[in-house]
């Protein structure tokens, strides 16, 4: 697409989110947070799979530490400083990426998918095994994180609607921070040892800790949505870290379209509208989603970002033959 | 029947949008030896891979002892017994020498089995050496070795080689001429692509030059031989 | 009168769907027992399957609150589940009625005064389990659950009910949910060799476990007992392992009292499906629901009142009449049933009018 | 064998005035799979200046040699010294780094990407910084410019924008070259390079080998021979993974057992 | 621990492994050699145990169900990859990871539909119901030393068929370059077909042996799956020994990690494998 017409697609889009709450209702209003969340997870996750090409399926292992962070952070009967609690869960994310960073990074293809899994299992039983984060039952974070520095607070994530503009700010940042970094001779490099890795090392590239760079930074952005997440919802489960969630948020970026930053965050929201619309047809909408994703991996390969393209393509060899 | 082993007509190939081959005929006789010359990238492997069914021509047929198959099933047209030596080679790393061998062993079309392993072990001593290792863990000129045998354990009447020589050293490029030379003698026609144009005008009945995806030459080997300008303006020696 | 919007939020797939649906079937036959009305009410439903899916609890409560401005939840049958729920109606002070989940915490620290169940904490069967255990003359006993907080709650009440009387508990085991590889674990059972075994399973897991038990040989050496959902839903998957086992719960099959004749023989007729102890936690949701109606007779919904009558009401259930507690949850017989065949049929009263001790409530 | 050994140390050390000019020494390579001796004892020297050719019958231990060279492959024994310092330890990356450029013998390059990306990434990693992540990878023009020029040597100046994949098998040679120009090493490991590749262009290669090797160490791996004795200063012939005669090129073009083991009789 | 207890939980040990490699051993197959990602395995894996249970209602004999089940199971296999599985071979393995995801969910929303959510038991045919005392208290049942029997002629025959015959030299090869092997004159599309429907009759094996002594209820695919990826991850892609060596590792793991540290019994197989893959990154058996 026209880099010129995808920026101002991207600004239409953001100006939408901004006027949005004046018309949705605040149910619809936290849905649309939950999306743009998701769609931060997405990115995050689309800088390995997409860009690096680490296709990993243990990615909420990280998203759910950094909502598990909050959570424990959060005192029972007050609020947790916010100026604490974000980093916190941010770093603790990206470390526990770091070290499970160093174990699945010796592994290649399949073989990443798998160990990926495996890895987030271990953490989700951490967590819903034993006493640490209440067990499988889940643990409630009772109060948002409070923002007051020296007696004055900036924003107050108590307030839904500044909790809802927080996160489409979180958002843009993460977006605008992506695009950079992809930008760089770092970005470079990683698409570089997506294409050809072992090519790359003979270029003179540590190729390994590059990829432990991305791993573990987007371990800490899938953190800034986990903390998120946690903070908009109040509530913290096992689930959050369960292989449903890291299938599903690959669902995302592949429906997105891979390699696409906007597109992941596209993905996100195809994915969960297209899950809300179903489960108000029918109970059986598991069997729809499914289908739906089995189509998508058939017929629509680069996924929904690439759609537009394939469409004018067509059409254009269409007028070409008649 | 006639003795047309392979044959095609006005072959267009496309890859996505660039059009490749603008319109080949190509024909090779039972017993034959062509040779297939041209520039890099100006379609040799293309006509190749669009007769054995691997990329699908736009236009145009392909057939196979008289029979149409434009498009494969390439398997189907492999059975004709046509065997294949990529470029690059197509080796399987995973599995061992002897089982690259034996997982394409097979009787000819019509039945014979005159290539069988232990002949391919004496046409090519130094397999007969690594025969346990992994196909991935050969040389490249043992590589090159096995993906011949491989071609010959078919038994086939047609055996293609594109690039067969490609990192061959020297003692090992005249066996492989050698080979060739006896296989052709036994009867087995050849396709052979290789950038030692002297080596194939000499060996060859045939000869083919192709231009950016078209035939500009298709004619007696001796004829290019004896004339260097046709390969000083094609070839650019 | 206004019309009183009901949110249901059940599990209506996976491996909990037949629960959700029982539930739901009680709910709506109390509903139709009184004239598809409550209260004189007409009653609209919201509902939303929750799939036992705690990820999505909080949003899922949060569409029938915020969305469909339900003015009860009733829901659920997963405790992480309706844990989360509970935190959604807390929040928004949504009057919340509990059909089914267990969780000691429910009613104990998180209780609230818009927060009821009408089914039971895990902590009462098994409490009044241990009691008969140690009535019966076992001196020891080993328990045994996943490791979840279901399973710990059970088995703690067990182990409460088990010493209070002389018994003692050798040893707590468990394992991963929902793993169902239970031969290590029979194993260490028959090298501690307790008088009395008592578990916590429900589901695939518990028909696995009382296969094995027998195959193990175990069901002739060591007795076991259990909550009732052992042996509720599962005695025919079960084949002839389940027969003879004995559990208890605040429900079982041939009570003989009016209240539950009545009922059982309408849901058959209207359901075409035998009736459980989840059917009955439903129909009584729906009863504690009219209470609270009643106390504000066709007037505005106003919670102090409702709260206070729902408080003080008796409900006439099929398992038995009971109250509430405190902290809101019933008061209850919990029986001793028997499983025979395909019923789990009641041989007494193993505890009456049981009260969860709801350590932690403040209310 | 061993006076193969001892005449290696003899050039070297017979000029010790050309000292600084040895840049890459192979000190008694050897490297086994399971059984087999795939390297055994391998010296070898590589000056500024001068092209060695590395020659030997198929499976004779070559490219074995170039990936001990390169840290693609640990030696089982012996040492590499690069400018006198001891790298047997250093990864290929790290090897990469401080200028020893290798090209394969099955061609190994970005499929996905052009041309000039193929060789942007090449010439990228001599980028002092490589970690700041905030700059714009295409702003580095220095990069960009020694990319194009790599380009244009390896003769494919035009064929900037062409996917890499989507190249023919002789384009993607070339392509293999390019890549390892643009690293701008100091020492060259060549396996093959004229593999696949026609008649003008290897001519065109020949040339350029004769450009390149005017400032930097050069070790060619290649079974044309018109191509090797065209270029090489010295040469090297390697049978079953031992050294089997070394020295310039007359001596090996007339000696019976090079011959013998690989060239054939007749030959050139 | 006395010893006798000890040689009791080391039987547990082995038992489990087996059971575990009988559901790994499809994997292996689809995944390992043919180098499929499929993460429906598990549901193949559900989808045989309730075709033992509405197989054996309908036949009363679960040996029965198990002759009638397994063709169809094939079938099924076939008909799979030839209507999805065949466009993916040459995408990506992230598609193949979509695909298979879709399809868990359809499977599990489609048994429900047909049989509903409720938990079934599958008898133990007669013949095997017996068991073996093997102290005061315990004693072992014979169907699940039958079970470990298959296991290892299952695996011994896997082994042969991959490594030892011709087929299994295709399909090993076609893993690697499926143009190549059509070139050689071999049709690698009903070659690839048969395999994967055989690795899905594998899974469904396991199932229906697995149903009289697991129960068959929703959800059982989703964690057999995991642990299955596990033993292959382990094991070394492509290996049955490899697989088969795994298995019993975590059959150990898991069953002295119950006895020994109950807290963490969920944690000791995962810990094995990042042990495993610290020391071996490509599994104990790689193949090449
Ligand atoms: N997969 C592909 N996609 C797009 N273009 C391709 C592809 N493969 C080859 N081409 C293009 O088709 C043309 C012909 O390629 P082909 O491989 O047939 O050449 P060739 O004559 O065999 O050359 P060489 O001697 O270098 O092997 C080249 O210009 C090449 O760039
Ligand atoms: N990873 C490996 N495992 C086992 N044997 C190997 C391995 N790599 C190479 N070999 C063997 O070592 C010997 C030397 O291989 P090498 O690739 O160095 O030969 P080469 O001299 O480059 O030959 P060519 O000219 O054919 O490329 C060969 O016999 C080869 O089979
Ligand atoms: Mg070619
Ligand atoms: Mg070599």
């Amino acid at each position: 697409m026209n880099p010129r017409i995808a920026l101002v697609l991207k600004l239409a889009a953001l100006v939408g989110l901004i006027v949005f709450p004046s018309f949705g209702s605040s149910f619809y209003t936290e849905m649309v947070a939950k999306m743009l969340i998701l769609g931060i997870f997405a990115m995050s996750l689309d800088l390995l799979v997409g860009f690096t090409g680490l296709v990993s399926l243990g990615h909420a292992a990280y998203f759910g530490i950094a909502a598990y962070t909050v959570a424990l952070l959060t005192p029972k009967y007050d609020p947790a400083n916010f100026w604490i609690a974000l980093p916190a869960a941010v770093l603790a994310a990206a470390a526990a990426a770091f070290v499970i960073g160093l174990f699945v990074l010796r592994t290649k293809g399949i073989y990443f998918i798998m160990v990926t899994l495996a890895f987030a299992q271990m953490v989700y039983f951490i967590f819903h095994d034993t006493a640490l984060g209440g067990g499988s039952d889940g643990i409630y974070v009772n109060f948002k994180p409070d923002a007051t520095i020296a007696g004055w607070q900036p924003f107050n994530l108590d307030e839904p609607l500044q909790l809802y503009y927080f996160v489409v700010a979180a958002l843009v940042a993460v977006f605008v921070f992506l695009t950079l970094v992809l930008r760089s001779p770092f970005g470079k490099v990683l698409v570089g040892i997506r294409s050809n890795e072992h090519r790359m090392q003979s270029l003179g590239y540590a190729t390994f800790r590059y990829k432990l760079a991305a791993f573990t930074l987007a371990g800490g952005l899938a953190g800034v949505a986990g903390f998120l997440y946690a903070v908009l919802f109040g509530f913290v489960t096992p689930e959050y870290l369960s292989w449903h969630q890291s299938g599903n948020v690959l669902m995302m970026v592949i429906l997105g379209g891979m390699g696409n930053l906007a597109g992941a965050v596209i993905g996100a929201f195809a994915f969960i509208g297209l899950q809300e619309m179903f489960a108000d047809w029918t109970k059986h909408w598991q069997l729809l989603m499914g289908g739906v994703i089995v189509a998508a991996v058939l017929f629509m390969p680069g996924g929904l970002s690439a759609l537009p393209g394939r469409v004018l393509k067509k059409l254009n060899q269409e007028s070409k033959h008649g | 029947m006639s003795n047309v082993l392979l044959e095609a007509r006005e072959l267009h190939t496309y890859y996505g949008s660039s059009h490749i081959l603008h319109g080949v005929d190509f024909c090779i006789h039972k017993g034959e030896t062509l040779g297939l010359m041209g520039r890099n990238g100006m379609g040799k492997t293309t006509l190749i891979r669009s007769m054995l069914g691997l990329v699908k021509p736009r236009h145009g047929t392909v057939s196979v002892r008289g029979d149409v198959m434009t498009g494969g099933p390439t398997h189907r047209i492999a059975r004709q017994g046509i065997a294949y030596v990529p470029e690059g080679r197509g080796i399987f790393p995973n599995l061992s020498v002897r089982e690259n061998l034996q997982m394409a062993a097979r009787a000819g079309v019509d039945g014979q089995r005159d290539w069988t392993f232990e002949r391919v072990m004496q046409t090519f001593p130094r397999l007969a050496e690594r025969i346990n290792n992994g196909g991935g863990q050969l040389s490249g000129g043992e590589q090159q070795m096995l993906t011949i045998g491989r071609a010959l354990m078919t038994n086939p009447d047609l055996l293609i080689l594109d690039e067969a020589t490609e990192g061959l050293a020297p003692l090992i490029v005249r066996e492989i001429w050698r080979v060739i030379r006896e296989i052709r003698d036994s009867g087995i026609a050849t396709v052979i692509v290789d950038k030692n144009h002297a080596a194939v005008t000499s060996i060859t009945d045939r000869s083919m030059i192709v231009v950016k995806g078209q035939v500009v030459f298709d004619g007696a080997s001796t004829e290019v031989r004896n004339n260097p300008e046709l390969i000083q303006k094609h070839l650019g020696v | 009168a206004e019309k009183i919007k009901v949110g249901l939020m059940l599990p209506y797939t996976g491996t909990f769907a037949a629960l959700g649906t029982a539930i739901t079937n009680g709910f709506k036959q109390y509903v139709a027992e009184q004239g598809g009305t409550l209260a004189g009410r007409e009653v609209e439903y919201f509902v939303v399957d929750d799939e036992s899916d705690p990820a999505k609890a909080t949003e899922n409560a949060n569409k029938l609150v915020k969305r469909d401005q339900v003015d009860v939840l009733v829901g659920t049958v997963h405790s992480g589940v309706a844990l989360a729920m509970a935190k959604v109606a807390r929040d928004n002070k949504t009057l919340m009625i509990i059909p089914n989940a267990g969780a000691d915490e429910l009613t104990g620290p998180l209780c609230a005064p818009n927060v009821f169940r009408t089914s039971f904490s895990n902590w009462q069967p098994g409490y009044a389990m241990g009691k008969v255990a140690a009535e019966k003359g076992h001196k020891t006993a080993v328990t045994m659950s996943w490791k979840y907080a279901a399973g710990d709650e059970a088995s703690n009440g067990f182990a409460k009910g088990f010493e209070a009387s002389g018994g003692k508990v050798l040893k707590h085991l468990t394992l991963p949910f929902p793993n169902v590889e239970f031969q290590a674990l029979l194993t260490e059972i028959a090298s501690l060799k307790p008088e009395a075994v008592y578990v916590f399973f429900a589901g695939g897991g518990a028909v696995k476990f009382v296969k094995d038990y027998e195959a193990a040989g175990l069901k002739n050496s060591i007795p076991l007992y259990s909550s009732g959902f052992l042996t509720d839903g599962t005695l025919a998957a079960m084949g002839g392992s389940g027969e003879g086992l004995l559990t208890a719960l605040h429900y079982a099959d041939g009570l003989e009292n009016a209240k539950d004749k009545a009922f059982r023989n309408t849901y058959a007729t209207t359901y075409k499906l035998q009736p459980d102890v989840y059917a009955v936690q439903g129909y009584d949701a729906a009863q504690l629901l009219k209470a609270g109606l009643d106390a504000v007779k066709g007037g505005k919904l106003e919670q102090p009142a409702m709260i206070k009558a729902m408080e003080a009401a008796t409900i006439d259930s099929p398992r038995g009449a009971f109250t509430l507690s405190k902290a809101h949850n019933p008061v209850q017989d919990i029986y001793l049933r028997k499983a025979e065949g395909q019923e789990n049929k009641v041989v007494s009263v193993a505890a009456a009018k049981l009260a969860d001790p709801a350590r932690g409530c403040r209310m | 064998m061993a006076e193969a050994d001892l005449q290696i140390r003899g050039t070297a050390s017979a000029a010790p005035a050309a000292q600084g000019d040895v840049l890459l020494v192979a000190d008694k390579l050897t490297r086994r799979f399971g059984g087999l001796a795939a390297n055994q004892d391998v010296c070898l020297s590589l000056e500024r200046g001068m092209l060695h050719a590395l020659l030997g019958p198929n499976g004779a231990g070559k490219s074995t040699c170039i990936n001990m060279l390169s840290g693609d492959l640990p030696p089982s024994e012996g040492r590499i010294l690069l400018r006198g310092q001891d790298v047997t330890r250093l990864s290929a990356a790290q090897r990469s780094k401080i200028g020893i450029g290798r090209s394969y013998q099955r061609t190994n390059i970005f499929p996905g990407f052009t041309v000039l990306e193929n060789c942007r990434l090449a010439a990228q990693s001599r980028n002092p910084r490589p970690w700041k992540i905030f700059t714009d990878a295409l702003g580095l023009t220095d990069t960009l410019e020694r990319a194009r020029a790599a380009i244009v040597e390896a003769g494919l100046a035009g064929r900037e924008q062409r996917i890499a994949g989507t190249m023919s098998h002789g384009e993607q040679r070339q392509l293999e070259i390019a890549m390892v120009l643009a690293t701008d090493a100091e020492v060259l490991l060549l396996d093959e390079p004229l593999a696949g590749m026609g008649s003008e262009e290897s001519a065109q290669m020949v040339e350029l080998l004769k450009r390149l090797k005017q400032n930097r160490a050069i070790l060619l791996v290649e079974h044309d021979m018109d191509a090797v004795f065209a270029v090489a200063d010295t040469i090297t012939v390697m049978v079953n993974g031992v050294v089997l005669e070394s020295g310039p090129p007359e001596q090996i073009r007339n000696s019976a057992d090079v011959q013998t083991a690989y060239l054939g009789d007749g030959h050139v | 621990m006395d010893f006798t207890i000890f040689l009791i939980q080391i039987l547990n040990s082995l038992q489990y492994g087996l059971l575990l490699f009988l559901v790994a051993s499809g994997l292996t197959l689809v995944f390992g050699i043919m180098g499929i990602i499929n993460l429906a395995h598990g549901s193949f894996y559900m989808i045989g145990a309730y075709l033992a249970f509405a197989l054996t209602s309908l036949t009363g004999n679960l040996m029965l169900a198990i002759v009638l089940g397994l063709p169809l199971a094939f079938i099924f296999g076939a008909l799979l990859e030839w209507l999805l599985f065949a466009h993916l071979y040459k995408r990506d393995h992230l598609e193949q990871v979509l695909l298979t995801y879709g399809l868990i969910l359809i499977f599990e929303e489609l048994r429900s539909l047909a049989i509903g959510d409720d938990v079934h038991g599958v008898n133990i045919p007669a013949l095997f119901s017996a068991s073996i005392p093997l102290s005061d208290t315990l004693s072992y049942p014979v169907y699940r030393l039958l079970i470990s029997a298959v296991c290892i002629a299952l695996a011994v025959g896997l082994w042969w068929l991959m490594q030892r015959t011709r087929l299994g030299m295709m399909i090993r090869a076609g893993s690697h370059d499926r143009d190549m092997v059509q070139a050689l004159g071999i049709d690698i599309n009903l070659l690839y077909r048969t395999v994967f429907a055989l690795g899905v009759a594998l899974a469904a094996l396991a199932g229906m042996l697995a149903a009289p002594i697991s129960s068959v209820y929703p959800g059982m695919g989703g964690s057999v799956l995991i642990i299955s990826f596990v033993i292959v991850v382990i094991g070394g892609i492509g290996s049955v020994w490899g697989a088969l060596i795994a298995a019993l590792l975590i059959g150990f793991a898991d069953t002295f990690g119950k006895v020994l540290v109950p807290e963490f019994a969920g944690l000791a197989v995962y810990l094995v494998m990042a042990i495993v893959l610290l020391w071996r990154p490509e599994g104990i058996l790689k193949k090449g």
